[in-house]
């Protein structure tokens, strides 16, 4: 494979940033989820 | 149209008699000409060749600081809350400003013109389309840094903030104004009018959009 | 009479701090109502809301007819305010900043100068920066700018503070004049006697209610918490 | 619309509230990310075949060979950070015009993941210019200087976000710069345009690679995929926007309530000084 550093930095790079954006998202709304009082979430009703 | 001139007219008198223009700003503006002739290593063809770039990069610099100022004026001693009693739309107030900071960096163009033929050896061929580009450049420049100033004004970090937004915005003017300069000063061999329309385009769309977003903005504050 | 100021729950925030929590206030026109209460209680936030430049964040009101939520625009025009800030630029002489503000008001020169002579500001200060004047100087002319407006409406924070017995009186002179007129004034103010004299009733501001309201029972339950945007179901669920 | 809040509660019992943004919907949608990602890494990396094709001289290839592996990352993260920030502005105006505060919270979320996708479309562009262009950063391309013009304004936009203020205030200033970004970005592009008027971005992509049956359905794939986990991401975005407003209302009543604690005691302590006689004691 030709320029397999370039697209093994250029993934990963990618994977790292996406990643790190989305958990530390998920984190923030679970902590951020415990101030707030149930019935002003309404989007955890999730089951039929 | 009375009001606008009225607004324009107190803010120019404003800085006549606080002399900031004077005192202040157009240094700033020689300095940073003359850091950018040590940046090119005073070599004369070199500058002559970027004297259009370094001039509208030292404009821009010194739009920054006029335009802050332009806000401070307003915000010092709350005289915003005061235009906004009065029965002037946002709309006026918003022109009025911009014509009156247009004004003060047209002084400030001229001496740094009359700074950059000297300092970097620059020689004017079209007389007109120099001017002509210059005074579009200023408009767009003008309308964008009043509406950004007052964007980042209430905030206790406009020194700050105002740059970050602003700067991003010059982008256009200054490829533009740089590139109607080449034209003009005979260092780039294009076709400057088309530029200068470009630079025109840009004043039309930031003074049309300043006057539309003003009122929200005032209203923001308050 | 008509009602120049009606306010009902009036809940106004400054930054996330409720100055107001929940005032309810009715002022008939040509009234002069005397705010008082001690420092912190509300009075300039309440005055600020009533010049359309702060923001209803709860409950309801209305001013010369405007609503506050959303015709403040209208209001404005209407309203002179004397705060804590001149709101005039220091720059400016005197002349400059009164011919200014009158010129947007659509008075004349005349009529400014006549303010001027009003409030007794000698006329060998017109042509002086307002950055050299004293604060009483100041307040004179700041005074004098409200006067050629000639609002409907007259908001007065501290007028008297910083004043000599001179200016006192020029400024009861100016609001009870406006009385006359049909104005309606509402002035906040420590300096009780010169107030007094002028005002037609007066209303205790403590903690961001009005005195002898029962804080525990607000008056209007139902948008008693109004600071908050209604509930998210029914703000989404029809959109 | 509602897919951002999730279904009404009725009339479950608020205690089954879990503590965190999830719902089926995100749940579907972050399966179905993971899924695509190893459709996606399967077809970027063994199926779909290196870009060469004969050069000039007989026997020579020319090509972007495996570099073009980058591209099923570059191309549809540059896709979507388009999309993100024209959503931001879209969203911007019609807060303008409408003033909800679920179109500010749209515009937040959808600023703040478009800048994080821009910048990975600016990375994986420069790291594939390296190789191909044989520089990490090409002035003379429109695309690469109008993107990060782009990059600078909406990272300003955030910055604008940053600052503490009152909400509506901060909604309408953000609002406005919003829709400044967008107002400002088709002239960036035609300047840098005129500005440089030769361009070495690839006209369209799609049309300068020779492209295989298979590299064609990967770039497509790749955006399918990416906008999967754009919405995916989203939604947990807009609900954290949502739950910082909470808080932040939430800060508010008890400011209030303490408030109107405040006049009661002073109302009670200060009923005989504070006084009710006309002109009383003086302060």
């Amino acid at each position: 494979m030709t320029h397999a550093g370039y697209i093994a930095a250029g993934w990963s790079i990618s994977a790292a940033l996406l990643v790190s954006y989305a958990v530390m998202i998920l984190l923030r709304g679970r902590r951020l989820s415990g101030r707030v009082p149930a019935r002003r979430r309404r989007w955890m009703t999730t089951e039929d | 149209m009375r009001e606008v001139l009225l607004v324009a007219a107190k803010d120019l008198r404003i800085e006549l008699r606080s002399r900031v223009l004077l005192f202040q700003v157009a240094p700033f503006a020689v300095a940073t000409l003359v850091l950018l002739g040590f940046a090119l290593d005073a070599d004369r063809s070199a500058l002559r060749n970027f004297s259009p770039g370094l001039f509208w990069v030292a404009v821009l610099l010194t739009a920054l600081l006029a335009a802050q100022r332009s806000v401070a004026v307003e915000h010092a001693g709350r005289a915003a809350d005061a235009l906004l009693l009065s029965a002037t739309s946002p709309a006026r107030i918003f022109a009025g400003k911009a014509l009156a900071l247009a004004a003060q960096l047209a002084v400030l163009e001229a001496l740094l013109g009359v700074a950059m033929v000297v300092l970097y050896d620059a020689r004017v061929e079209h007389f007109g389309l120099a001017v002509a580009s210059a005074a579009a450049a200023t408009v767009g420049i003008a309308a964008a840094g009043t509406l950004y100033g007052v964007l980042a004004a209430p905030m206790g970090v406009r020194e700050t903030l105002l740059p970050v937004l602003l700067l991003p915005v010059f982008a256009p003017v200054l490829i533009g104004a740089t590139r109607a300069f080449g034209d003009a000063l005979g260092t780039a061999a294009v076709n400057g009018w088309a530029w200068f329309g470009l630079l025109g385009l840009f004043a039309l769309v930031y003074a049309v959009f300043g006057a539309l977003a003003y009122g929200p903005l005032l209203e923001a504050e308050a | 009479m008509e009602s120049a100021v009606w306010l009902r729950d009036a809940v106004c925030c400054r930054g996330r701090f409720p100055a107001l929590a929940g005032v309810d206030l009715d002022v008939a026109e040509g009234e002069i109502l005397l705010l008082r209460g001690p420092n912190g209680a509300g009075k300039t936030t309440l005055l600020r809301l009533l010049a359309g430049l702060a923001t209803l964040d709860g409950g309801r009101g209305t001013v010369l007819g405007c609503d506050l939520g959303s015709d403040r625009r209208a209001l404005r025009p209407q309203v002179g305010l004397l705060g804590h800030d001149l709101m005039l630029y220091e720059d400016l002489t005197v002349v400059e900043n009164l011919r200014f503000f009158a010129a947007l008001a659509g008075a004349s020169d005349a009529e400014s100068r006549a303010a001027l002579e009003r409030l007794e500001v000698a006329p060998r200060l017109a042509d002086v920066p307002l950055r050299r004047l004293s604060a009483g100087q100041r307040k004179r002319v700041a005074a004098a700018s409200l006067a050629v407006r000639r609002p409907r409406l007259w908001l007065l924070d501290e007028p008297h503070a910083g004043l000599d017995e001179s200016g006192r009186g020029a400024v009861n002179r100016l609001v009870r004049d406006a009385a006359g007129r049909g104005a309606t004034v509402v002035l906040a103010s420590h300096e009780a006697p010169a107030a007094a004299e002028v005002a037609t009733r007066t209303v205790h501001l403590v903690g961001g209610i009005v005195a002898g309201r029962s804080p525990d029972s607000p008056a209007a339950p139902a948008s008693s918490s109004p600071a908050a945007a209604p509930p998210p179901i029914e703000q989404v669920s029809d959109a | 619309m509602s897919i951002l809040l999730g279904r009404p509660p009725g009339d479950r019992p608020p205690s089954a509230a879990p503590g965190h943004t999830g719902s089926r919907a995100t749940r579907i949608l972050g399966v179905a990310t993971l899924v695509g990602l190893v459709g996606l890494c399967l077809c970027a990396f063994i199926f779909s075949p290196p870009d060469s094709r004969p050069g000039p001289e007989p026997g020579s290839r020319i090509g972007q060979f495996d570099a073009v592996r980058l591209m099923y990352v570059h191309f549809p993260a540059a896709i979507w950070t388009y999309s993100a920030l024209g959503l931001c502005a879209l969203a911007s105006g019609v807060y303008l015009w409408r003033r909800g505060v679920w179109w500010d919270r749209l515009a937040h979320a959808s600023a703040e993941i478009g800048v994080l996708l821009c910048a990975v479309t600016l990375l994986t562009g420069m790291i594939w210019g390296r190789p191909i262009w044989n520089t990490w950063w090409e002035w003379g391309d429109v695309r690469v200087v109008t993107t990060l013009v782009l990059f600078l304004t909406y990272a300003g936009y955030l910055a604008l976000r940053s600052v503490p203020a009152a909400p509506e205030a901060r909604a309408r200033r953000s609002a406005i710069l919003g829709v400044g970004g967008a107002v400002l970005i088709p002239i960036v592009n035609r300047s840098v345009e005129w500005w440089e008027n030769r361009t070495l971005h690839q006209q369209s992509t799609l049309e300068e690679l020779r492209i295989e049956d298979l590299t064609l359905f990967t770039l497509v794939l790749g955006i399918a995929v990416m906008g999967v986990f754009f919405l995916w991401i989203l939604i947990h975005r807009f609900r954290l926007a949502w739950l910082e407003a909470e808080v932040e209302s939430a800060g508010l009543e008890a400011a209030l309530a303490e408030r109107r604690a405040e006049a009661g005691e002073v109302a009670a302590t200060g009923a005989g000084a504070g006084g009710t006689g006309e002109g009383g004691s003086a302060p």
